[in-house]
C-alpha cells in the first residue's frame, strides 16, 4: 500500500523532471534530457502500474478517502488542503495519461530531435503531465482547477512553442484566452458549489447529495446552476460549441503536442470532470440535456466541417472536436461509463492518429496539405497500417475500439435512461460523416497517384523511437475496445462493472428499471454487426472510395452543384469570422476608447501621478523643517515633551 | 532619627530633569549637550531610587543599574563619534555641523 | 547643643577625623624620609643627615622651605581648575582612609568602633570609588596649567590610570568572592586564624590562594599610584615634571602629599584583602605574643638610648632623648592591659602596610621605567588578562562543590 | 531640623547648583566639573536614600568613568570656550522658554502630586539601607536575561567606538 499511501509521489516525478529540465536543461546533452524528461515519465507510469496492482487488492467497492497532505488555503471556514483521491476512474484516467504521455514522450525524441529549446519542450512536456495528475487525482474542485488552468498554461506554451511563428503565438493565445471564458463559468460554478454546499471536497459534497431528498441539499435550480456553469469550463476546455474555435487553430503546434494535449488527455478534461461530477449532473435533469445537446451538436456540426478540410491536421483537429461531442453525448444521456470508456479509446486511435499524421508529415518533409500527398502507403508501410487501424478504430468498423465505445454511447442516446430520438440520429448522421472524412483522409494520403515532387521530397519511413509508439497505439487501438464488448454480444460489460462504483455510490435513488429482455446471443451479434452505426460507418467508407478512389473528379461536380453550403463549410460556418465581429471588434473597440484612453489614462494615471505631485509639493514645502541644524530638532523634541506633560497633567487633574 | 519625605527627592529630579532640557536646547557645545542628557539620566535615576525606597522594592534600584550601564556604553560611542565629527569639521558647534538636511 | 547630644556619631567622628589627620600628616611627612633612607641605602648613601639626628627633621625642613616658596600660577591658567586640582587630589587621597580600619571593631568609645572612622558594610566599593575619582586630580591640573607638558603629562597619567583600575579591581574580586562581603571588617575575620589563613595563602574548601591576584593587584596599584617604575606622568626625562611641571610651592606639596596618601591607601587594602588586615599573624593561644607591641617599642628605645650616647652633636641629642623617651613611655604604657588591648590591631596592621610601603621604596630604588606603549600594553594585555583568570579560576573553585552536589 | 534634612538640602542644593553651572558655564570642562558635582551630590542622596550599592556605583561609574572620558575628551580636543551662535531661531526664541515651563510643570506636579501624600512620605521606607546580597540576588535571579542584554550591549558599544575611534588609512 505505498503508492496508496503517497500518491503525490505520482505528480511529483514528472514535476521533477519538468524543474531539473527547465531550470538546468540547457547545458544538457539531448540523452541526458531524453533520459530526465522520458524517464520522469516512465517513472510515473511504473508508480501507476504498482498503485493499480495495490488498487486491485483492496476489497471489492471499497471507497479509499482523500489523503490531505498539507492544509493549502484556510479563509474563514473555506479550508482547502492538498489532497489527493483514488477510485475507479480515477485510475483510468490516470493509466491513460501517463500511459500516452509516456508513449508521445519517446515520440518525440524522434519527432523533435532537430528543433531549437529541445530541453524547454521536454520541461514543458513534463509540466503538462504534472498538472494533468494534479488535474486528475485532485479529491477537490479548487486543486481540480489548479491542474485545470496549469494545463491550460501548458498548451499556451506548447502550442506557441515555435515562438518566432506569428500564427503559432497567435493561436497560442486563441487556445488560452478561449479557454479563460469557459473558465470564467467554472470559477462561479465552483464558487457557487462553496456557497451551496461549504465545502470543495467531492466526497463531502457527495455525502451531502446522497440519501438527501431532491431539495434538501440544494435545489435543483441551484444544482443545475452549478452544472451549467461548470459545463461551460468543460466547454472551453473541451473545445465544444460554441467555444471549439481554439482546436483548430491549435494545431499550430508541434504534432505531437497535439497528439498528447489536443486529442488524449487535456481537451478530455472536461469529461473528466463531468464524469467525477456525476451526482450533481444526475440530480439536474435539465443540465443533463444540455450537455447531451452540445456534445450531439458538436459532434455533427465539428463533422461537417471535417468534410471540406485538407490540412491534415485540421482534419483530425475536427474529428476530435467530434469526437468529444460524441462523450458529452454518452455524458449527457446518463451513459458516464460509455462516456469515459470513448474516452478512453478516442485517447487511444486519435493519439494514433496525430503520431501517424505526424510520421506522415515528417515524411513528407513538413507539409501538411492532403492534395500534395498520395500514395504514400508502400513508401511508409508502418505509418499506413497503423493510420488504417486507427481509421478503422474512430470509424467505427467492427472490431475495433471505437466501434464499441461509439456504439455504446449511441445506444445509450437511443435506449437509454434518458435517451433521445433526435440526438441519437445527430450522432448518427456525425457516425457517417466521420467515417467518411476519415477514410478520404486516407485515400487522398496513402492511395492513388503521388502528387508531390519526388526530387523534392524523399519521402522516408520514420526512425523507431516514432514507429514504436505507433505500434503500440495500434494495438490499443484495436484491442482496448474488447474490455466492452461482452456487452454487445451480451453477457457483462467489465469496464462499466469496473467504473459502477464511482457512478452508483452517490446516484439518486431512481425506480428500478426492468431488464430489458435478453435476446439471445447470435442474434445480439447480429444486431450488433448490423446496427445502423456499423451500416452508416461502411456508407462513409463506400462514398469515400467512391469520391476519391473511383471517380476523383465527382466532389468538384458535387461542390460545383452545392456552391453554397460548400462555401459555407468550408469557411467553417464563418464562425472565426462571426466571433470577430461580433465579440473581438467590440471589445477591441471599448478597451482602445474607453478603458485605455478614458479608464487608464485619465482617471487611473491622474490618480497616480496626483498622489505623486501632492507628494512632491508636501515634501518640497515640509523639507524646510529639516534644516539640519540639531537644536531645532531638540526644540522639536522639547516641544513634544512639553506637550505630552501639559496632557498627562490634564489627565491627572480629570483623575483627582 | 526622621526620614526626609521621598515627595522631596521626586521634586529635586524634577527640578534636575527640567535643567538638563535646558541645558540641552541652550547649549551648542555637542559635549555639553551630551552631558545634558547625562544629568537628566541621572534625574530620572534619583526618581527611580526614591520610587524603590518608597515602595521598599528593589526593582527600582535594578533599573538604576541598567541605566547607569547604558548609559555609559552610550557615552563611550557618543564620545567616539564626537571625535570622528571633530576630525572631519574641525568645530564642536553643533550649529556649524549642518550638512544632514534637505 | 541638644543637637549634638541627639547625634553623638558627630562627636566621636569627628575626634577620629581629627586624630586620623594627625596621625597621617605626620605619617605622609614621615614617609619622604623614610623613602629617601631606604633607597639611600640600597644606592648605598647615607641619604639625609644633618638636619637632625638621622636627618629626622628633614620633613620639617622641607615643610617650611614648600610654605615660604613663591606660589606661582602660569599665565592663562584656568585660575580656578587650577587651584581646585592639587586639592582635590589630596583630599581624596585622604578620604579613603577614612574606611579603612586600623583595628578590630571590638575597640569602642561611646558606642561607636573607635579604629575605624566610616564603616561601611560596602567599604571596599567606597574606597574604588574615591580612588576612581583621584584621576581628576590628575587630568585637571595638567590642563589647567594651560602648558604643553603638564597637558600630556595630565593625558598620559589619566590614561594610565583609568586603565590599570580596571585590572586593580579585577584582581580584587577575588578576594570579594573568597569572603563573599564588600564589608572590611567582615573581610578579616573572614581571614581569622593563622597566617596561612590569609587570603593570599589559603587553600581551603572552596578557596583558591589569590597569591596572583595579589601580584596583579600589587603591580595596578603601582601604576595606579604613578610610582615607579610605572610613574610615566612625572617622567623627568620626557615630561620635565609631568602633570605638575607648572605647580609651585604647598600645590605642589599637597600632589606630593596626595601621591603618598594614595600609596598608604593602596597598601593598607592590600593588607585588608590579602595579609589579614589587623589580624596578628599567630595564633590566639600563644598569648605572650601580645607582648610584642611594647617589647618593640621598648627595644627600640634602647637602641636609641645607644645612639643618644654614642653621637653627640648638639641639636641631634637633644632630639634624640626626646624621641627616646617617647618611645620608653609608650613601651611602657603598652604594657598596662588596656592599652595592649587596643594597640594589637594597629600594631600588625601598621607593621603589614610598612613592610608593603617599604616594597613600593624597593621597587622604586631598584627597576627602570617604562615605555609609554609598553607601559599601555602591559596592562591590557597582560595583567587584565592575566586577573580575568585568576578571577574564573577563583570562581570556579568557589562554585565547585556546589556543582558537584546538584551532580 | 534634623541631620539627614540637613544633609539632604545641601545635597540638593549643590546639585541644582551644579546644573545652573553646567548651563551658565561657557568652559566644557567646567561644565563638566559641575556635572561631576552634581553626581557626586546625587550619590549621597542615594546614600540617604539608603542605596549604598548604587551609591557607589554612581561614583565609580558616572563620576569615576564616564566625566573622566568627558573631560578627557575635552583635553583631547582641547576645546575651547564655545561660541553663542543662533542660527537656529525656533531654538533662540522657543528653546528657553519652553525648557522652564517643563522644568515648573514637572516640578509643580511632583509637588502636587507627592507632597504629603502617604506613600510619598515614605510609608514602610526605613532607614535601613538595601543590602547589596538582595539587590544582587535580584539582579542575578529575576534580571538575569536583561543583565546579560546589557553585557552583550556594552560589549557592541567597545567595538563600535573602537571602529569610530581607529583612524581609516
Amino acid at each position: 500500500m505505498f503508492i496508496l499511501d503517497h500518491l503525490w509521489i505520482i505528480i511529483a516525478l514528472p514535476l521533477l523532471g519538468a524543474a531539473i529540465n527547465g531550470l538546468l536543461g540547457k547545458n544538457f546533452s539531448k540523452p541526458i534530457v531524453n533520459s530526465v524528461g522520458i524517464g520522469s515519465v516512465a517513472l510515473a507510469f511504473l508508480s501507476f502500474a504498482e498503485l493499480a496492482r495495490e488498487f486491485a487488492q483492496l476489497p471489492a467497492g471499497q471507497i479509499l478517502e482523500p489523503k490531505s497532505y498539507f492544509t493549502w488555503i484556510t479563509a474563514g471556514q473555506f479550508k482547502v488542503d492538498f489532497s489527493l483521491q483514488v477510485d475507479q476512474l480515477t485510475i483510468i484516467m490516470l493509466g491513460v495519461v501517463t500511459f500516452v504521455s509516456l508513449l508521445v514522450h519517446i515520440y518525440s525524441t524522434g519527432y523533435m530531435a532537430h528543433e531549437e529549446g529541445y530541453y524547454r519542450f521536454f520541461s514543458y512536456l513534463n509540466l503538462f503531465v504534472f498538472f494533468m495528475l494534479t488535474l486528475v487525482l485532485a479529491a477537490n474542485v479548487v486543486l481540480m482547477f489548479v491542474g485545470w488552468e496549469g494545463v491550460g498554461l501548458c498548451s499556451y506554451l506548447l502550442v506557441g512553442f515555435w515562438f518566432l511563428k506569428q500564427s503559432a503565438i497567435s493561436a497560442g493565445k486563441k487556445a488560452f484566452i478561449t479557454t479563460r471564458i469557459g473558465d470564467f463559468g467554472f470559477t462561479i460554478g465552483i464558487l457557487l458549489l462553496f456557497w451551496t454546499f461549504g465545502s470543495v471536497d467531492f466526497v463531502t459534497i457527495f455525502k451531502h447529495l446522497v440519501g438527501a431528498p431532491p431539495d434538501a441539499a440544494a435545489s435543483t435550480g441551484v444544482l443545475t446552476t452549478i452544472c451549467l456553469l461548470l459545463f461551460t469550463g468543460a466547454v472551453g476546455k473541451s473545445a465544444q460549441l460554441p467555444l471549439y474555435v481554439w482546436l483548430p487553430d491549435a494545431m499550430e503546434g508541434p504534432t505531437p503536442v497535439s497528439a498528447l494535449i489536443h486529442a488524449a488527455t487535456m481537451v478530455t478534461a472536461g469529461v473528466y470532470m463531468v464524469a467525477r461530477m456525476n451526482p450533481l449532473f444526475s440530480r439536474a435533469p435539465v443540465a443533463m440535456f444540455v450537455v447531451a445537446l452540445i456534445g450531439a451538436l458538436t459532434a455533427f456540426f465539428a463533422a461537417t466541417i471535417g468534410l471540406v478540410q485538407t490540412d491534415i491536421k485540421k482534419v483530425l483537429a475536427y474529428s476530435t472536436v467530434s469526437q468529444l461531442g460524441y462523450m458529452f453525448l454518452g455524458l449527457g444521456v446518463g451513459a458516464y461509463a460509455s462516456g469515459v470508456f470513448h474516452l478512453m479509446t478516442h485517447a487511444f486511435f486519435k493519439g494514433l492518429l496525430f503520431l501517424a499524421a505526424g510520421s506522415v508529415i515528417h515524411a513528407m518533409g513538413g507539409d501538411q496539405e492532403m492534395p500534395h500527398m498520395g500514395g504514400l502507403r508502400n513508401k511508409i508501410p508502418i505509418t499506413f497500417w497503423c493510420m488504417l487501424i486507427a481509421t478503422f478504430a474512430i470509424a467505427g468498423i467492427p472490431g475495433f475500439a471505437g466501434y464499441f465505445s461509439k456504439d455504446e454511447i449511441l445506444e445509450a442516446a437511443r435506449s437509454g435512461p434518458n435517451a433521445n430520438i433526435g440526438l441519437w440520429l445527430l450522432g448518427l448522421i456525425g457516425a457517417g460523416f466521420t467515417s467518411f472524412y476519415m477514410f478520404r483522409l486516407i485515400f487522398l494520403t496513402f492511395f492513388g497517384e503521388p502528387r508531390y515532387d519526388e526530387h523534392k521530397v524523399h519521402v522516408h519511413e520514420s526512425p523507431y523511437n516514432m514507429t514504436v509508439p505507433l505500434i503500440l497505439l495500434a494495438i490499443l487501438s484495436t484491442v482496448g475496445g474488447w474490455v466492452a464488448a461482452p456487452h454487445l454480444v451480451g453477457g457483462t460489460d467489465y469496464f462499466e462493472k469496473f467504473l459502477h462504483p464511482v457512478f452508483a455510490t452517490y446516484a439518486p435513488a431512481v425506480a428500478e428499471r426492468a431488464p430489458e429482455a435478453l435476446e439471445s446471443p447470435g442474434m445480439m451479434l447480429f444486431h450488433a454487426l448490423t446496427g445502423w452505426p456499423v451500416l452508416i460507418a461502411l456508407a462513409g467508407l463506400l462514398v469515400a472510395w467512391w469520391f476519391y478512389i473511383k471517380s476523383p473528379e465527382t466532389p468538384k461536380k458535387l461542390a460545383d452543384s452545392l456552391r453554397a453550403p460548400y462555401t459555407l463549410v468550408l469557411h467553417k460556418y464563418y464562425v472565426d469570422e462571426l466571433y470577430n465581429a461580433a465579440i473581438i471588434q467590440p471589445l477591441l473597440w471599448i478597451s482602445t476608447n474607453v478603458l485605455w484612453h478614458v479608464v487608464d489614462e485619465t482617471v487611473i494615471d491622474g490618480t497616480v501621478n496626483g498622489v505623486a505631485r501632492v507628494a512632491r509639493e508636501s515634501g518640497s514645502e515640509l523639507r524646510e523643517i529639516q534644516s539640519g541644524n540639531a537644536r531645532s530638532y531638540a526644540t522639536w523634541v522639547v516641544i513634544g515633551a512639553v506637550g505630552v506633560t501639559v496632557l498627562m497633567i490634564g489627565l491627572w487633574g480629570m483623575v483627582r | 532619627m526622621s526620614i526626609v519625605p521621598i515627595s522631596y527627592y521626586l521634586v529635586l529630579s524634577a527640578i534636575l530633569f527640567g535643567l538638563g532640557v535646558v541645558a540641552f536646547v541652550v547649549k551648542r557645545n555637542i559635549i555639553t549637550i551630551f552631558m545634558a542628557i547625562e544629568l537628566m539620566l541621572n534625574a530620572v535615576n534619583l526618581a527611580f531610587v526614591a520610587f524603590a525606597r518608597a515602595h521598599n522594592q528593589l526593582d527600582g534600584l535594578v533599573f538604576v543599574f541598567f541605566v547607569i550601564v547604558v548609559a555609559a556604553a552610550e557615552s563611550a560611542v557618543g564620545l567616539a563619534i564626537i571625535i570622528t565629527v571633530y576630525q572631519n569639521r574641525q568645530t564642536l558647534n553643533i550649529e556649524r555641523i549642518n550638512l544632514l538636511k534637505f | 547643643m541638644d543637637f549634638i547630644t541627639q547625634h553623638p556619631v558627630l562627636v566621636v567622628s569627628l575626634a577620629k577625623i581629627v586624630g586620623l589627620m594627625f596621625v597621617l600628616m605626620t605619617t605622609l611627612a614621615y614617609l619622604s624620609w623614610f623613602e629617601r633612607k631606604v633607597i639611600a641605602h640600597i644606592q648605598s648613601r647615607w641619604g639625609p643627615y644633618y638636619v637632625g639626628a638621622h636627618g629626622l627633621l628633614q620633613p620639617l625642613a622641607d615643610g617650611v622651605k614648600f610654605l615660604f616658596k613663591e606660589d606661582l600660577t602660569p599665565p592663562g591658567a584656568d585660575r580656578f581648575v587650577y587651584i581646585l586640582a592639587p586639592v582635590l587630589a589630596l583630599t581624596l587621597a585622604m578620604t579613603t582612609l577614612a574606611l579603612i580600619p586600623f583595628g578590630p571593631p571590638s575597640v569602642q568609645w561611646l558606642g561607636e568602633s573607635t579604629l575605624i572612622v566610616a564603616d561601611s558594610s560596602i567599604g571596599l566599593m567606597f574606597v574604588f570609588a574615591i580612588t576612581s575619582m583621584g584621576v581628576y586630580g590628575v587630568a585637571l591640573a595638567g590642563w589647567s596649567s594651560n602648558s604643553k607638558y603638564p597637558l600630556l603629562g595630565g593625558l598620559r597619567s589619566s590614561a594610565q590610570m583609568i586603565s590599570y583600575e580596571v585590572s586593580l579591581t579585577l584582581a580584587v574580586v577575588g578576594v570579594v568572592l573568597l569572603s563573599g562581603t564588600l564589608n572590611f571588617n567582615e573581610m578579616i575575620a573572614h581571614q581569622g586564624g593563622n597566617f596561612w589563613h590569609w587570603n593570599i595563602f589559603y587553600v581551603g574548601h572552596g578557596s583558591f590562594p589569590q597569591i596572583v591576584g595579589f601580584l596583579c593587584y600589587f603591580m595596578s596599584a603601582v601604576a595606579e599610584t604613578n610610582r615607579a617604575p610605572f610613574d610615566l606622568p612625572e617622567g623627568e626625562t620626557e615630561l620635565v615634571g609631568g602633570f605638575h611641571t607648572e605647580y609651585s610651592s604647598f600645590k605642589f606639596a599637597m600632589f606630593f602629599m596626595a601621591e603618598y596618601a594614595n600609596m598608604i591607601t593602596v597598601s593598607c587594602l592590600a593588607t585588608i584583602l590579602f595579609f589579614g588586615g589587623w589580624l596578628s599573624p599567630f595564633p590566639e593561644s600563644w598569648t605572650f605574643m601580645r607582648y610584642l607591641p611594647p617589647v618593640g617599642l621598648l627595644a627600640l628605645a634602647v637602641y636609641l638610648a645607644y645612639d643618644t650616647v654614642v653621637l653627640a652633636r648638639g641639636i641631634a641629642r637633644i632630639q634624640l632623648i626626646v624621641v627616646t623617651t617617647g618611645a620608653l613611655v609608650i613601651g611602657l604604657a603598652c604594657l598596662h592591659p588596656v592599652v595592649l588591648a587596643i594597640i594589637q590591631g594597629p600594631f600588625w596592621f601598621l607593621l603589614k602596610v610598612g613592610l608593603i610601603m617599604f616594597f613600593y621604596v624597593w621597587t622604586r630604588a631598584t627597576l627602570p621605567r617604562l615605555r609609554y606603549d609598553q607601559l599601555m600594553s602591559f596592562g591590557w594585555k597582560f595583567l587584565l588578562p592575566v586577573s580575568l583568570a585568576n578571577l574564573v579560576i577563583t570562581a570556579l573553585v568557589k562554585v565547585w562543590p556546589l556543582l558537584v552536589n546538584h551532580g | 531640623m534634623t541631620l539627614p534634612f540637613i544633609v539632604f538640602f545641601v545635597c540638593a542644593i549643590l546639585a541644582v547648583v551644579g546644573a545652573l553651572t553646567l548651563i551658565l558655564a561657557r568652559e566644557p570642562i567646567h561644565s563638566a566639573l559641575a556635572l561631576v558635582l552634581v553626581m557626586v551630590s546625587l550619590a549621597v542622596l542615594y546614600l540617604l536614600l539608603g542605596a549604598e550599592f548604587i551609591a557607589a556605583v554612581q561614583i565609580i561609574v558616572y563620576a569615576g568613568a564616564v566625566m573622566v572620558l568627558f573631560v578627557f575628551v575635552i583635553m583631547l580636543l582641547n576645546a575651547g570656550v564655545e561660541e553663542r551662535t543662533d542660527y537656529s531661531k525656533l531654538a533662540k526664541y522657543a528653546g528657553l522658554p519652553l525648557g522652564i515651563f517643563l522644568l515648573l510643570a514637572l516640578a509643580y506636579w511632583m509637588f502636587d502630586s507627592f507632597i504629603g501624600k502617604q506613600i510619598a512620605n515614605g510609608v514602610g521606607g526605613t532607614n535601613a539601607s538595601v543590602s547589596t546580597r538582595e539587590l544582587s540576588a535580584q539582579l542575578f535571579q529575576k534580571y538575569l536575561f536583561p543583565f546579560e542584554a546589557t553585557s552583550i550591549l556594552i560589549l557592541i558599544a567597545i567595538l563600535g567606538a573602537l571602529v569610530l575611534a581607529k583612524k581609516d588609512e
